[in-house]
């Protein structure tokens, strides 16, 4: 047995279990559990090399780190469902307290009051920022929060609609019926200003079951969700209808307008509100302003790194009146044995460890800590902070987008409003946008994300400031100038 | 110092942030990154339509940032963690979590990647990506591994829908999922997610599934079984190569659930038993922290002939270019919105260079023989309460209530007592079909010392304990034992 | 929550790390730095002679990280800090330490470089403690800064020895320093140190010290006057000016221990007050942590004339290039072996530039209404005590122990008591001239809400607490009253 | 008054206090208190900007940080009092937790028991790498701890040979008599191997009193303390003998011959041992093997960063009899009022705060949480790694120095056996140790520090690899062939 940093028992404490034990070695430990299975010797394991020691592996990571973009000399203008905010450095101090970052999900409450009390603050202010009535203590990350919404509101629409229900829904054996995934044919309607890639994991997701979906045209000129096309679309069997705001383009959708159209619907489908950006809702109304029945979206900007893309921090709310049908955990206030505010995962009857194949849905393990760094990171915005952010993307935004469009080089796709993203496309046919991104990289500038041959996704945020805009447009104009 | 590690000390209480502010103030300062005092003067009425405007800000607190921190801080310290306490919960692999991979995960050339930055400029990212699937690939024996899973559960979902759509693109009709009682509820959940309808099988006695029982429930309806190896009972599933056999035969593919992967890692492969797909939760085998409840990462790998299945995207290697590609031909699609949770990935792959293929083995070697050590001791102490006193387990062991209920305290007083003398309680009431489940896994990170300390906690509680003081347990702690019943009548969830 | 923060909760004891090892754990594993195997395999004799080999090796303990991780993790869970509790200790300025400051300072290519770097590659560190000289300047009306001074009592010594040098330069035989009987500790030791005599003036009963009194002990021998501006009883000492005059006129110079600097910084300069020689403590005025002790910077400001006094090395600024430089012709040589605590000054630099000329006036404001609002109130709680009733404080107030001790609580059981209410105690038993002094500093980073519960702690303290109760005090905490003079009586200073 | 993140008081509570204490605002409330002293106004200040948001700060330093030789590319083997040791991220961690850094000395035992805890075990651990009896909780550095060392002996010395005290040393004044400074004439023989900043900082310490310093010579060849040298100059008043192990050039002085020689002379004068890095002691013999009666130097090499010099780890150890003169805090172990074991600091009547004038020391503020990364470093390496470590870094840089005289363009200046550093003087007269170290830095190499024209200070740590090595060794060929 060999001795390794990580392991506290010596090789005399182990020689003393297996003394113990009776067994001779490892071989023989082995051999008695496993039976006849082949043991394989991790030494001529060739994926791995022997080991590292700590200085190794901190020089081999950082030999890596050494060969991305340099972090401090790399603008990133790239938003997409994932935005650069900055992160203040209170929070990764405190979210580097083993008490955060070590314990297992809070089963037993009195241990772990600290992190059911940060949820419970985290589920308070998210439900204030999207005006909705309770908000969950997390999901993965905003796509699959939204597939979970979508399979949410199907069974709302069963419970609210039972004569829709399909034929057989009983349990077929010991496990009580199916909820999470109700085998029915209703219609989704999503509005094509969706993020791709949330569109994709909601096929995935809906892919097995009998409901169907279908898109909801973009107004050409506005780029906002097509009334008239979602008018036409709703029909008898729609359960759902999906919008994002500010949609993946960038655009404000008109929340106000589209949402009377669908809850005077008969019978009524149910109004799920995604967003990939809620930093929006400091400026503009929150889904829950407008009706929402359900929002689910990504967090992410709240105090979270964009980490590659993950992990980040899936934002689940809905009305109060469907709390039961939610994915997911949730923080509830209640008292101790001696009359005293405590905190405790309440609703659990909806989650798989107790309601198994007939939960709400199969999540465990979650993202708790994203969770608590937004907690904190809301705490240090505080109410003043939050809102002037916002207001400061808002503008940073608008005048990137103006000296934009200054050069010359560019042109809107869109006339609606927008929030800190936009959608442009380049005026040269030399260059997609593809080329673009490519050449705006090398001189440290990450453009935007391609959404078309020659169209363009560009976001800013605090993190983005005037020196940074005006070496875009300089850049851009270089660029775009010069390509042949 | 005291012959237990609990014991009482000093906390401070702390209120509700949003009832400690005080009006406009704030913790952080407004960059004015550069704009013109007549940009600053700006309103949102001068950027975009009215109609908009949210008018009412949202009710945050109003704090400073010392006051912010003073109160996380003080929050943190009411919670247990792995770094404070042996924290022995069954079937969770709460084993050290190394902070040398913390610190890499933190590089801010790292943390700091936008995920749609160019594939050209991210060539070491997804290096790391490739070679991580290469190495689960040699200690799995399996041919594939997508990353996509955030956790678990999504893993298993992954590995569900992939078992769905290779029976859809086969024409066979096959709906109903095998899963033993001892599974993880995320098992039948999953399954139903995915359209399947799970199907209990029962556990034999001798902690394992038969594989003779497992006939009895097979037909051509029957997709797959989705087995747990080692099982939550600490139990190694013994006639898993003649259940995939029997599958196979069916016609059904094995799903194994690689949560427990650490009972074995680096001794033995899954591809010697048959399996044909597994997840395995990188937040437990690969020592990445659990976050007091995430975030994870729960990697899928699949045998060659569903390598087509897999999510997408994948980081796909030619010409010496890495690339995320999507031309699968059979894949179930997008599981997660990017490529994978790489913050989490990266510590474990941090974590198994650590370890190498000269200390790998040792993991699983250890996580065993401890598990054992305290199975053979607990069983001595807890007299009759071991259902599977002769045969040894893996990672973990499991105990009925029969021997400290004869004594008046319950499996849960037992959980709330331990805390008092300083121990995260072990898993409880699960597996359901152990009475009053009392689930170990002591990880090979703890020391003989610990779980002796533990040990003779148990003994304490389980024979020298009133029912009186089980009844006010847990005592040392900031909240008394919580009412849960009234946290479900009526439900309080935000301030 | 309870009305105060401190309630009991539950904590984990820890034994020494040298009785938890096991013979041969070790919680590093050793590079091998790509050394080949026949290097790897030499001992010390294949390179030094053998009578130098160490044979015995340290006994240190023998444990694995993790095991050293909870150790740390626990024992630190046994203090009170800042960012845990409000923390009055007077004459300590505990405000919050800002966390990007500690960040900042954690950049690796500034905590890694070496002090000897040449000047050339390290331009921008030389400019930070350039530009840190004239920004203290300008707020002290001083003309320049060394920040070679450890701490504030080497601070203390420099400018004690540029007195003594100034003296000896001139043929002056001066060995007294006058010091009032409030000052710091410190104050006289480094007068001693210095190779100076120190004398004691008292202080007059408005708190302050009478220019009338200095008079009677000048003489020629007199090198300077040492004073605390404001003083340890918070009040700031109004015949500064005048006492400045008198001292000149004896040919003698004005010391000014700064370590009060958070009274009044950014609102008055200590030039107008006739100041020749401060040092400011950047662990204290300028937020620093204060690390459980240290470390601190205790940077010290001359007049112009003294300039020329100051220790070696210093940045000098030519030709735009900043350098080390050491040609001050009466340099009173080196006090440090590098230049400076860089990493202590960068942090409190970091500080500076946050707050800005537009912030830093209110931190004396708040600081000085803090301790007021304090004062105030405790005057109406304490009847009685505060020498000073109808004075305004500065940045901290003082009591006596008369209205505790009418209730039979004495100073040191109203500390001990407050720990139970978790508050961190004020300074007690100092300054000595005031009867069991009790010396409260709330900061600026404190809020009402927070000083409301102190105060109420100290009235239910005061009048609503046993005598029995107070000798138990603290019974919270991990460890009760400690016994100062058994570990004194038998030193045990080691394991 | 300005609302800033750092305040927790909004403008409201502020008024609230004005009007308490009846004061208009912050004009009369300085005015009231200072008199007529004028108030400046604090917007004029002209070194300041008008404050920073957090992001701009960060911004400000990482570009700061940008333009400092980049760790991840710059090999360090500089040395001369601070070593460039690997710190583990475990320590960085732990530190970074409130509870360690942000309290004060701890005056209130019962709440510090951490701090205390840990310090004590710095203090066992520490004593037993030094051999002394007896190491206190720390001091600034090992200069300042070398420089109290010294007056410590005097003290002793003085105590020992109360004849050999001067005239009159009756206290003047209410201070009890001046012990710190002891007013004697006594001879304090200095090697020449001590770090020559460590000299310059004893000379500022002792210069204003009556005792001397004379330096004792080196040996030429070996670069040891001379011997025959330190025999000439053991006089009658010589209270004080200082040697550094391994001395300042890298050289292991000879304690076993050195010790004897210094207690032998009547009157017996003390044998003081500083060094700069005590990792060595893992390999050789530590200073109380030889009988040192103080030993005094720096312990940056434990688990703390170079930080440009500073902060620090000054280290103090003593033989048991000496302690109640040693300078700075000690803590010990005690009981509690139940009995239970405890820590505080004990001896303090030897300090400022309670001697006042008197004191040992004027030391307050120390560098406790530099002790306390010690006291983490130590327990990680355990008994085995710091041997390990320890042994490695001998062998490196043995490595190096053969290599460096393989290219034949340096010469060794001394015969004497070394640790981790060593000297070389460099055969090409084109080239200065000065221009050498430039051009190596152009490289990416800190190659050492200049000791003479010539001379160059080459140390080897863990660090530096043999990549590291190899091209310090070609660099420097190339270096040097082509100077001229
Ligand atoms: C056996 C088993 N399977 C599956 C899971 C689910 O994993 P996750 O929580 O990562 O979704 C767990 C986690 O507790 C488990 O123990
Ligand atoms: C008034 C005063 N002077 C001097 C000092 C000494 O400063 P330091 O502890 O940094 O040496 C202190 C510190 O407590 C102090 O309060």
């Amino acid at each position: 047995m060999p001795n390794f940093r990580y392991f506290p028992n010596s090789e005399t404490d182990v020689k003393r279990i297996y003394s113990i034990l009776n067994v001779e070695g490892k071989k023989e430990l082995f051999e008695k559990i496993i039976g006849d299975i082949p043991l394989i010797d991790a030494n001529n394991l060739k994926t791995l090399s022997r080991g590292m020691d700590e200085l190794s592996l901190y020089r081999y990571f950082e030999d890596i780190a050494l060969k991305l973009p340099d972090k401090n000399r790399f603008s990133i203008f790239a938003g997409g469902g994932v935005y650069n905010h900055f992160v203040p450095a209170a929070i990764d101090n405190l979210i580097s307290r083993s008490e955060f970052y070590t314990p297992y999900t809070p089963y037993q409450p009195e241990v772990s009051q600290g992190t059911l009390l940060a949820l419970f603050e985290f589920q308070s202010m998210a439900a204030e920022i999207l005006g909705m009535d309770v908000v969950n203590a997390s999901m993965y990350d905003g796509a699959e929060s939204l597939a979970e919404a979508i399979l949410m509101s199907l069974r709302l629409y069963l419970n609210a609609n039972p004569n829709q229900s399909l034929q057989n829904r009983q349990p077929q054996n010991n496990y009580s019926k199916n909820e999470i995934n109700p085998h029915s044919d209703h219609l989704i309607l999503i509005s094509e200003g969706i993020n791709p890639n949330y569109f994709s994991v909601i096929k995935s997701f809906i892919g097995d079951i009998k409901a169907k979906i279908e898109t909801v045209k973009l107004d050409r000129k506005t780029g906002q969700t097509d009334l008239s096309d979602l008018k036409l679309k709703l029909k008898n069997n729609v359960s759902t209808v999906v919008i994002q705001q500010p949609n993946y383009y960038g655009i404000i959708e008109d929340l106000g307008e589209l949402e009377p159209l669908v809850h005077s619907f008969s019978p009524k489908p149910f109004f799920v509100v995604s967003s990939t950006e809620p930093f929006s809702f400091g400026v503009i109304n929150p889904p829950g302003f407008y009706n929402a029945d359900i929002f689910a979206g990504e967090g992410n900007s709240f105090g979270n790194y964009m980490n590659f893309g993950g992990p980040l921090l899936g934002l689940f709310g809905a009305k109060k009146d469907y709390i039961r049908q939610m994915p997911g955990r949730i923080v509830g206030k209640t008292k101790d044995a001696k009359n005293k505010d405590a905190y405790t995962f309440i609703l659990a009857t909806r989650e798989q460890h107790i309601r198994r194949g007939a939960a709400t849905s199969n999540i465990c393990t979650n993202n708790s800590l994203n969770a608590v760094r937004a907690a904190i990171y809301l705490s240090l915005c505080s109410k003043r902070g939050f809102k002037e952010l916002s207001l400061l993307n808002l503008k940073l935004a608008h005048i990137l987008y103006e000296k934009l469009l200054k050069t010359g080089f560019f042109e809107p796709w869109f006339s609606g409003d927008f929030f800190n993203e936009f959608t442009l496309s380049i005026k040269n046919e030399k260059i997609t946008a593809l080329r673009f991104i490519e050449k705006m990289a090398d001189k440290g500038i990450l453009a935007g994300i391609q959404v078309a041959e020659s169209g363009i996704l560009v976001s800013a945020t605090e993190n983005n400031d005037m020196d940074d805009i005006e070496k875009y447009a300089e850049s851009a104009k270089d660029i775009i100038k010069t390509a042949a | 110092m005291a012959n237990f590690p609990g014991i009482s000390g000093l906390f401070f209480d702390e209120d509700l942030l949003i009832r400690q502010g005080s009006k406009g103030v704030c913790g952080i300062s407004i960059p004015d990154c550069g704009l013109k005092d007549s940009e600053l003067e700006k309103t949102p009425e001068d950027y975009i339509n009215k109609k908009f405007i949210r008018k009412k800000p949202p009710r945050l607190p109003e704090v400073s940032e010392p006051t912010a921190v003073r109160h996380f801080v003080r929050l943190s310290s009411w919670n247990m963690c792995v770094d404070s306490v042996f924290y022995p919960l069954g079937s969770c692999t709460m084993k050290y979590n190394p902070k040398i991979n913390e610190l890499i995960a933190s590089f801010d050339n790292i943390k700091s990647l936008h995920p749609l930055t160019p594939a050209h400029l991210v060539q070491p990212v997804l290096k790391i990506i490739h070679d991580f699937n290469l190495i689960l690939c040699e200690l799995t024996g399996l041919d594939e591994f997508s990353f996509s899973p955030q956790a678990g559960a999504a893993g298993e979902f992954t590995g569900l829908k992939i078992i769905k759509r290779y029976y859809d693109l086969k024409g066979e009709k096959r709906d109903i999922i095998l899963i033993p009682d001892s599974a993880h509820g995320t098992n039948p959940a999953s399954s139903a997610l995915a359209g399947f309808t799970p199907v209990e099988i029962k556990t034999g006695v001798n902690g394992h599934i038969e594989a003779k029982d497992v006939e009895g429930y097979l037909s051509k309806n029957v997709a797959a079984i989705m087995i747990t190896n080692p099982n939550t009972l600490g139990i190694f599933e013994k006639d898993i190569k003649k259940i995939s056999e029997i599958m196979h035969k069916n016609g059904s593919l094995v799903y194994m659930d690689g949560a427990n992967f650490n009972a074995f890692i680096g001794n033995v492969k899954v591809s010697d038993m048959g399996i044909d797909i597994i997840q395995l939760n990188l937040h437990k085998t690969f020592s990445t922290p659990h976050g007091g409840g995430g975030p994870g990462s729960g990697a899928v790998g699949v045998a060659g002939f569903l390598k087509d299945y897999l999510p997408a995207p994948y980081v796909s290697f030619n010409n010496g270019n890495y690339n995320l590609s999507e031309d699968k031909k059979q894949t179930i699609g997008r599981i997660a919105p990017f490529l994978c949770n790489f913050g989490v990935l990266l510590k474990a792959y941090a974590y198994i260079l650590s370890l190498g293929n000269g200390n790998i083995s040792a993991v699983s070697e250890i996580a065993v023989l401890n598990a054992n050590y305290i199975k053979k001791r607990l069983g001595k102490i807890l007299n009759g309460a071991d259902p599977f006193k002769d045969r040894l387990c893996m990672h973990e062991c499991v105990f009925t209530d029969k021997a400290i209920e004869e004594n008046g305290i319950s499996t849960l007083e037992l959980a709330k007592l331990l805390i008092d003398y300083g121990f995260h309680p072990p898993t409880v009431y699960f597996p359901k079909n152990i009475h009053g489940a009392i689930m170990i896994e002591p990880t090979e990170t703890e020391s003989i010392k610990t779980m002796d300390k533990f040990l003779k906690a148990i003994e304490k509680i389980g024979f020298k304990t009133k029912k009186s003081a089980a009844l006010k347990s847990p005592r040392r702690t900031k909240v008394k034992r919580v009412n849960e019943a009234l946290a479900n009548k009526h439900p309080i969830f935000k301030y």
